[in-house]
């Protein structure tokens, strides 16, 4: 009875999704008139402009060129999904930031304190690759941070890689995590993101507008503001990551809130 | 005029502090909640005039729309931000005299899904909207499955389940938007060339998902049970009093702005406009029948609240003059008295020991105020004159009315749904007055306790304000008028102010 | 051919995802049908920018009006926030089942019981879990103790349905 | 590189299925995680390297994680899938 | 700002303000009431001869604007006095064994009273109604359990009145482009030729809302429960003047509507274009037949009452009956006997119900079988309640026979002999009930329980009197009340008929009342004196003459059973079972609350299950999409 019930809504649902995809296919190759999926190429997309870094003079993109070397672009970052994350839409990327905030202060909100159940101890080896590997990890995290504007990568995957370094070191040894110290340095973090939103409001005018030279495009100290902000998200995010993952493992102290 | 942007700013620069500063003291956090909104209060009330005078566009980083993104900082936008930020207050002192030991993430969080309201109602872009929209979404789930032991965590989970589907659609549908347009500004889209109606459809109402499930239209109010039960009724105010201004707010701004015949959407926005017809008149029948015979005091409120939704929807699914103007007047009245009435049942259930209104009988007789603040509360909510909830819907009556065709369903639904409403409202406005048998006396160790001024206060100034509206309702005509031009023709005011120039 | 193709595959794991939402019952589970349905999201968002040759948008060489050999760099950012956004929802959610099942004892939804339980003098007494005072008293880490007394009656009606 | 496309989505959907579909929650979790490495391959593919480097960090390498941590919580809290 | 819309305000205020400020000391409350009563007495002397005084509020968002027109004037002025007499009851009602907090609510709902009379437009006639009605409400369900059932009955039916009220006003409003009630119906005269459905609509809109109001057609049973439930004092006001408002509310808006061609309502208009029976317009005709139906049953759910209050509750729907049934005939005489009786029925009920409240404030017994003999211990309140029943039952010298000699003048004059039929019937039966109601309570023997009780309180006393002499002065000298009644309809353009005080000229014969009264007012001098003069009979007491000395109690029998009037009209009661089990609007009512609740558990149940929210989202989504992209 229970089980046929189960295949019963199964197939209702598979009945469903499968309606869904078949009027979703059918609307989007609809054959009449006026624009469908695609109909804008990057031309006629924001995106032109972000390539061309003439976001200031859109009528101006047309005869623009950028070149690796070239100075003083309204954006700096060679990367230029870099400059579209934390120079052209940076509002979209705070409140990112305030997302996984807002879910790291709601995890240590609901998850309550609780010692793990430890079987053994950590290996000898374990032991001692793990400090190793986390200065590695971290190394490698700074790096993909710090080059965010000109390789790929940036604050969020950099900061993540720092972040599992750490939760390395959870996993290895028992003591308990510096969960004030998270506290302090993602506080810190966002308050730095904020203030330098705010240096550009009252020096440039507005929000998180870019308040130093940009410099030459592809070098490393270059894009004005976008490397400072890159380096405060890459803290903010391990900060944040290492204390969601000590709330998982658990075995820590509470501090503070 | 891009300092405007601190409205946002003051409760995010809070929330930031608070983990930092907690660690200092334990009251850090609610102080400084507190203290951002007042801020926001202030500096709102000082930008109101200019902004009175000429609308202003704030743009991010110096660039310009569509290409950066811009909030829209207008009479409308930033009277609803002030009351935003007057709910807040309000909840938060009164949730003071319910639990003073709240812990430091309860106010970040509290303060991060205040400014997630707060920028979605000012925001002018879609992705924007959906990255505040996810901000609300996680702050309440957490806030929601800290309330009740037993069933909190299992309402949020519900909650959570139901938003993540429809906001995962909506930026699916962002997406097919943008790469249909190029674009991801809403005032450029209401003036865009038109898209593939089907696609338009797709794309509209994939987008407008999350905004129904956040007003508790039909299909979409399975949560409503659990999670309001779950809540803490301070959780439970900010749900249907704080949440659903900023939310109805942006319905209203896509399907009144960005969708209309000449933008992007064409000859879609009917379309879509009668979806949400519909189901706005079922939200006000279902919502309002669930409520009948419901005996859990705040999910009477949820219930009711998703019909009062209904009713919005209704009103802006019709799309006229006055229609729009009766919505914005209900949406007002609707906060302050649903706001009122959490506190109310709060307070009698931490009275009475039990959030079952058959289980709090007679309990006015012990504290008359309270009885009274409920009545107040109620009838505001079923539309009775000298309270402000009369006027709304007299407006929005007339204008589906006038409108007919379909609009009538609407008419019908509202005007069934105010004598249900009337009926559940005045039984348990009469359980609080009855004279308790001696069977029901109320349990002695609550006899002496008695509600703080923590609570009377804001409950005072929530009655006064739906008294005052109530008796003149021209107090706010200025404010309505030009809010419903600007929400009406976007091309003259709203997409003029935003983007000058750029794609089209 | 190669875009549709990743459409395809993209909005197939949507429709898996939505699939999974609807039918399974383990929380655990309903959320990995989430997270499916959020990187098929993703996926989709990415391929409305991918254009058939296009470069990955990092200025290594100079460009002009004339020579964009790109792929829409916006969507890859709009990607890159919702990507994190999702990861801080499945953390969030995931500390939400734990608490679920601390209660419950169950990693399933179930009806809730006070809808079931008789309307007659079942009284709920309110309880603020989020005091400041750690929640982990004894009692909830052992089933039976304080598990909801009320779960018989659903259940019971549960199974009789 | 067609080719790998379609080998690559046919995988995914076929593993997203084997997601729901699994009898062990451990199984699942450790396909899921396989099935967004795959994707961030995917996108590398489509020439969006921040993302895939995203992808794989976060998405892959920290959700999966965090799904096993709870999971096993929850199983020494004496959950067992097998009733 | 005159002085109507000052008066209200200012009531309005003081009610309020005397909810906060006397929380403590209630009597200073009623005082409040009593002030208010008084003062709205003299806004009503003063307003007499200012017509068409208007006065607008404005709101902001709708103006409400008020005007004295000649025929509201009318009913504000008999309403206050009435509720002047009845407040100056309540003041001695409402001592500490009985005194009840709604004095406050009562005043606000004098300011309503005021402003439904008042009103001008749309508008400010809904606030002043829902006003009443939410009032009225709290009065009625005073925070006693079993009075809350009446209560939330009533105002269920009051709430789906004010429903269909406010869908009229906006179709009215779209149709005829303005709230101006006269305005609107008189341009709802000229839609006749080219939208008469739309008319009917409103119209039956209109009907739903003012029969809901006092309770004529399937609305009759809340009076029953809600004047058995209300504070006793309050009952007389509900059953004296609230039930009114719907036939003002008919008067003002429904009947103009019909107004034939050529008559002076209609001028400028084509009139009434539709079919018409006997020369009355087909909807007021099947109006008739609904108010005749009401009259008879009523009337015959009157006689099978044993609680006193509900058998003059239903007393009451019977008259109402009358009055629609005068008011459907749409002649200018058939109008003019519907306000008069209306008046007089105010002042007998009144009356009757205050004798009533003065018995059970000193007895607190409801059910009649166990009064009796109270004529012995209360002769004023037994006074009141003869007079009362003798106008209500249509016998001279009262006020009664002269309002229904009218009606029945006025159906003769269009030939309504089928409708004739149940109103004679109707008001014969009321004898009946009537009769029942004296001789329980006041005649027959005094139960030992209320061997000792006091007679009425002055002041009681005092408002009986004012009304009895009110009743016997109406119904000799009708024209203190016709004569303005005549030129308010006039006025209102209804045409005009010939009265003069004493005599009323109908459309068959004329009648001089002034004769018939003191006929009958030296015939019953006679027959007191003879009853002086003839020789001194002895009393016995209750038990004695049946029992033999015995005590019947041994028996297991209580005394009240002795009393004639246990079981009073059995074989009525038997008679007439059948038929009320078969037609029974209440159980009808009950069935649909008991299904929307069950309907809504169910809801709520579902939603709380285990999949079904979702899935029935996202089917939900893809059913909109197909008709979306599809259609």
């Amino acid at each position: 009875m229970k089980r046929n019930n189960r295949l019963i809504i199964n197939l209702f649902a598979l009945v469903v999704v499968l309606l869904f995809g078949f009027i979703s296919i059918l609307a989007v190759t609809d054959g009449r008139s006026g624009l469908t999926m695609f109909s804008a190429d990057l031309q006629h997309r924001v995106s032109y402009a972000f390539l061309l870094k003439s976001v200031s003079h859109p009528e101006r993109a047309s005869n623009a060129t950028v070149e690796p070397g070239g100075r003083d672009y309204e954006d700096g970052a060679a990367n230029v999904v870099t400059s579209v994350v934390v120079d052209y839409r940076m509002l979209d990327t705070f409140g990112e930031v305030l997302v996984l905030f807002a879910a790291a202060a709601g995890v240590g909100l609901l998850m309550t304190e609780r010692k793990r159940v430890v079987e053994h101890d950590a290996s000898i080896v374990v032991k001692t690759a793990v400090p190793l590997v986390m200065l590695f990890a971290i190394i490698t995290g700074a790096y993909i941070v710090l080059h965010g504007h000109l390789t790929p990568g940036g604050g969020f995957p950099g900061g993540a890689i720092i972040a599992s370094g750490f939760i390395l070191q959870f996993l290895a040894f028992r003591e308990s995590p510096k969960r004030l110290i998270f506290k302090i340095l993602e506080s810190l973090a966002g308050l730095g993101i904020l203030a330098v939103g705010l240096v550009g409001l009252f020096v440039k005018g507005s929000l998180f507008a870019n308040f130093i030279a940009t410099g030459t495009l592809g070098a490393t100290i270059s894009a004005g503001t976008v490397l400072i902000i890159y380096l405060l998200i890459g803290i903010k995010v391990a900060a944040e990551l290492a204390s969601i993952s000590g709330d998982f493992i658990g075995g820590e102290q509470r501090i503070g809130g | 005029m891009n300092q405007a942007i601190l409205l946002l700013l003051f409760p995010a620069a809070a929330a930031l502090i608070t983990p930092a500063g907690s660690a200092l003291s334990e009251r850090f956090g609610r102080g400084l909640a507190l203290l951002s909104y007042i801020a926001g209060i202030v500096y709102g009330v000082v930008l109101y005039p200019q902004i009175a005078a000429s609308p202003a566009s704030v743009i991010v980083g110096n660039w310009k729309p569509p290409y950066g993104i811009n909030l829209f900082v207008s009479p409308l936008s930033l009277g609803l931000v002030l009351l935003i930020y007057c709910v807040a207050i309000v909840i938060l002192v009164s949730d003071f005299a319910s639990n003073r030991k709240r812990r430091a993430q309860f106010y970040l969080l509290y303060s991060l899904l205040t400014m997630a309201s707060v920028g979605l109602v000012l925001t002018a872009d879609l992705f924007n909207m959906f990255v505040f929209l996810e901000i609300a979404g996680i702050s309440t789930f957490a806030l929601v499955a800290v309330g009740r032991e037993g069933s909190g965590p299992a309402g949020s989970l519900r909650y959570l389940v139901l938003a993540q589907l429809t906001t995962l659609l909506m930026l699916a549908g962002i997406g097919l938007v943008y790469s249909a347009t190029g674009v991801l500004n809403i005032a450029s889209l209401s003036r865009f060339a038109a898209l593939n109606p089907a696609v338009a459809f797709l794309a509209g109402l994939l987008i407008l998902l999350p905004f129904f499930l956040e007003m508790k239209q039909f299909p979409f109010n399975g949560w409503i049970g659990g999670a309001y039960r779950g809540a803490s009724p301070a959780i439970g105010a900010t749900m249907s009093g704080l949440v659903t201004v900023s939310v109805a707010m942006v319905l209203a701004r896509l399907l009144l702005t960005m969708m209309n015949t000449g933008s992007a959407f064409g000859d879609a926005t009917t379309k879509i406009r009668t979806v949400v017809l519909v189901l706005g008149a079922a939200t006000v029948l279902i919502g309002e029948t669930a409520a009948f015979r419901e005996k859990e005091i705040k999910r009477v409120l949820g219930y009711s609240s998703a019909g009062q939704m209904g009713m919005i929807a209704i009103g802006i699914a019709i799309a006229s003059q006055s229609a729009v103007r009766g919505i914005l007047f209900l949406l007002v009245s609707h906060t302050i008295a649903k706001v009122l009435l959490f506190l109310v049942a709060g307070t009698s259930a931490r009275l009475s020991g039990s959030d079952r209104w058959d289980e709090m009988r007679g309990i006015a007789r012990r504290f008359p105020l309270l009885g009274m603040l409920f009545a107040v509360g109620a009838m505001t909510l079923m539309g009775i004159p000298l309270f402000s909830g009369f006027w709304g819907k007299l407006d929005l009556i007339r204008a589906a009315i006038a409108s007919g065709g379909l609009a009538v369903v609407g008419v019908v639904a509202v005007l069934i749904a105010t004598v249900v409403e009337g009926v559940y409202f005045m039984k348990i406005a009469h359980a609080f007055f009855e004279a308790p048998a001696a069977a029901k006396s109320a349990p002695p160790e609550s006899t002496k306790q008695h509600y703080g001024v923590a609570f009377l206060a804001p409950a005072l100034v929530l009655a006064a304000a739906t008294v005052i509206l109530g008796v003149l309702p021209g107090l706010i005509d200025p404010w309505l008028s030009s809010a419903t031009a600007e929400l009406l023709h976007p091309a003259s005011g709203y997409a003029a102010h935003i983007v000058t120039g750029g794609l089209q | 051919m190669v875009t549709a193709t990743f459409l395809l595959s993209a909005f197939s794991l949507i429709l898996v995802g939505i699939f999974g939402m609807l039918t399974r019952k383990n929380i655990i589970r309903i959320l990995l049908a989430v997270n499916i349905l959020e990187t098929g999201v993703n996926l989709l968002l990415v391929s409305f920018g991918y254009f058939r040759g296009g470069k990955a948008p990092i200025i290594t060489a100079p460009i002009s009006a004339s020579n964009l050999p790109f792929v829409d760099p916006l969507p890859q950012a709009l990607v890159l926030t919702s990507i994190v956004i999702g990861l801080g929802t499945t953390a969030l959610a995931l500390a939400i089942t734990l608490r679920y099942y601390r209660r419950r004892r169950t990693l399933e939804f179930e009806p809730d019981e006070e809808d079931f339980a008789s309307v007659e003098g079942a009284r709920t007494l309110m309880r603020d879990s989020d005091d400041s005072t750690s929640v982990t008293e004894g009692k909830d880490l052992h089933p039976g103790s304080n598990v909801p007394s009320d779960r018989e009656p659903a259940g019971a009606k549960e199974r009789a349905k | 590189m067609e080719i790998w496309v379609v080998v690559l989505g046919v995988l995914m959907v076929v593993g997203a299925i084997a997601v729901l579909f699994q009898r062990s929650l451990r199984n699942s979790i450790i396909t899921f995680g396989i099935i967004s490495l795959m994707s961030a391959l995917i996108m590398a593919m489509m020439k969006a390297y921040d993302v895939a480097i995203t992808e794989a960090s976060i998405g892959a390498v920290l959700t999966t994680a965090i799904f096993f941590w709870s999971l096993k919580r929850v199983e020494e809290d004496g959950y067992d899938e097998k009733k | 700002m005159s002085l109507m819309t000052t008066s209200m305000l200012s009531v309005m205020l003081a009610g309020l303000l005397s909810s906060i400020a006397f929380r403590k000391v209630k009597r200073l409350q009623w005082v409040v009431l009593f002030a208010a009563a008084v003062f709205f007495s003299y806004v009503a002397v003063s307003l007499y001869g200012k017509w068409g005084l208007t006065d607008s509020l404005n709101l902001g968002l709708f103006t409400a604007s008020f005007t004295n027109s000649y025929i509201g004037w009318l009913f504000f002025a008999f309403s206050s006095g009435v509720s002047l007499i009845i407040s100056i009851f309540s003041l001695s009602f409402n001592d500490k064994k009985h005194i009840t907090g709604v004095a406050p609510l009562w005043t606000v709902l004098l300011a309503a009273n005021a402003g439904i009379f008042f009103a001008a437009d749309w508008i400010a006639f809904l606030v002043a109604w829902e006003l009443m009605g939410w009032t009225s409400f709290f009065i009625i369900s005073h925070g006693k359990e079993k009075s809350f059932q009446a209560g939330i009955y009533y105002f269920a039916l009051s709430l789906i009145g004010t429903a269909a009220l406010l869908a009229a006003i906006f179709t009215i409003q779209g149709a005829t482009g303005t709230f101006a009630i006269a305005a609107s119906v008189k341009a709802l005269l000229a839609l006749w030729s080219t939208k008469p459905g739309l008319l009917y609509f409103i119209a039956i809109l209109l009907t739903v809302t003012f029969f809901a109001k006092s309770a004529a057609g399937p609305f009759y049973m809340w009076p029953a429960k809600a004047h058995a439930e209300a504070p006793d004092d309050f009952s007389s006001f509900l059953s004296g003047i609230m039930i009114k408002y719907g036939v003002y509310g008919l008067i003002l808006a429904v009947i103009p509507m019909f107004a034939e061609p050529g008559t002076a309502a209609a001028a400028g208009t084509a009139g009434y274009l539709g079919a018409a029976v006997h020369g009355t317009p087909l909807y007021l005709y099947i109006l008739g037949w609904v108010a005749a139906f009401t009259a008879v049953w009523a009337t015959i759910l009157a006689i099978r009452e044993n609680d006193m209050k509900r058998l003059m509750a239903y007393s009451t729907v019977s008259n109402i009956g009358f009055i629609i049934l005068a008011l459907s005939v749409n002649t200018a005489f058939g109008i003019a006997a519907a306000i008069f009786h209306t008046f007089n029925h105010m002042i007998f009920k009144g009356g009757i119900f205050l004798s009533l409240a003065s018995v059970k404030f000193r007895t607190g017994e409801r059910e009649m079988h166990k009064l009796g003999g109270m004529a012995y211990r209360m002769p004023i309140a037994f006074f009141a309640f003869l007079l009362g029943i003798i106008a209500a039952a249509g016998i001279p010298p009262m006020n009664g026979f002269a309002s229904k000699w009218m009606v029945f003048q006025a159906l003769f004059s269009h030939k309504l002999l089928f409708l004739m039929i149940p109103a004679f019937f109707a008001s014969t039966a009321s004898f009946m009930y009537l009769y029942r109601g004296l001789h329980s309570i006041y005649l027959g023997q005094l139960s030992p329980r209320f061997a000792k009780i006091k007679p009425a309180p002055p002041l009681q006393s005092i408002a009986m009197i004012l009304l009895m002499v009110a009743m016997y002065v109406l119904g000799g000298w009708p024209g203190f009340v016709l004569q303005p009644v005549n030129s308010a309809i006039a006025n209102a353009g209804f045409g005009s008929i010939q009265v003069s005080l004493g005599s009323i000229v109908g459309t068959t014969t004329s009648i001089h009342l002034t004769v018939v009264s003191f006929v009958f007012l030296f015939s019953v001098v006679g027959v007191f004196v003879l009853y002086i003069l003839g020789k001194r009979r002895s009393h016995v007491e209750a038990m004695d003459t049946y029992t033999a000395g015995e005590t019947p109690e041994d028996w297991g029998v209580t005394p009240e059973q002795y009393h004639y009037a246990y079981r009073f009209y059995e074989p009525w009661e038997k008679m007439t079972d059948p038929l009320v089990d078969t037609v029974s609007f209440e159980r009808w009512f009950e069935n649909i609350r008991h299904n929307f609740a069950r309907m809504s558990r169910s809801i709520a149940r579902w939603t709380a299950m285990k999949r079904p929210a979702t899935m029935l989202a996202a089917s939900a989504v893809v059913l909109i999409l197909i008709l979306g992209v599809l259609l």
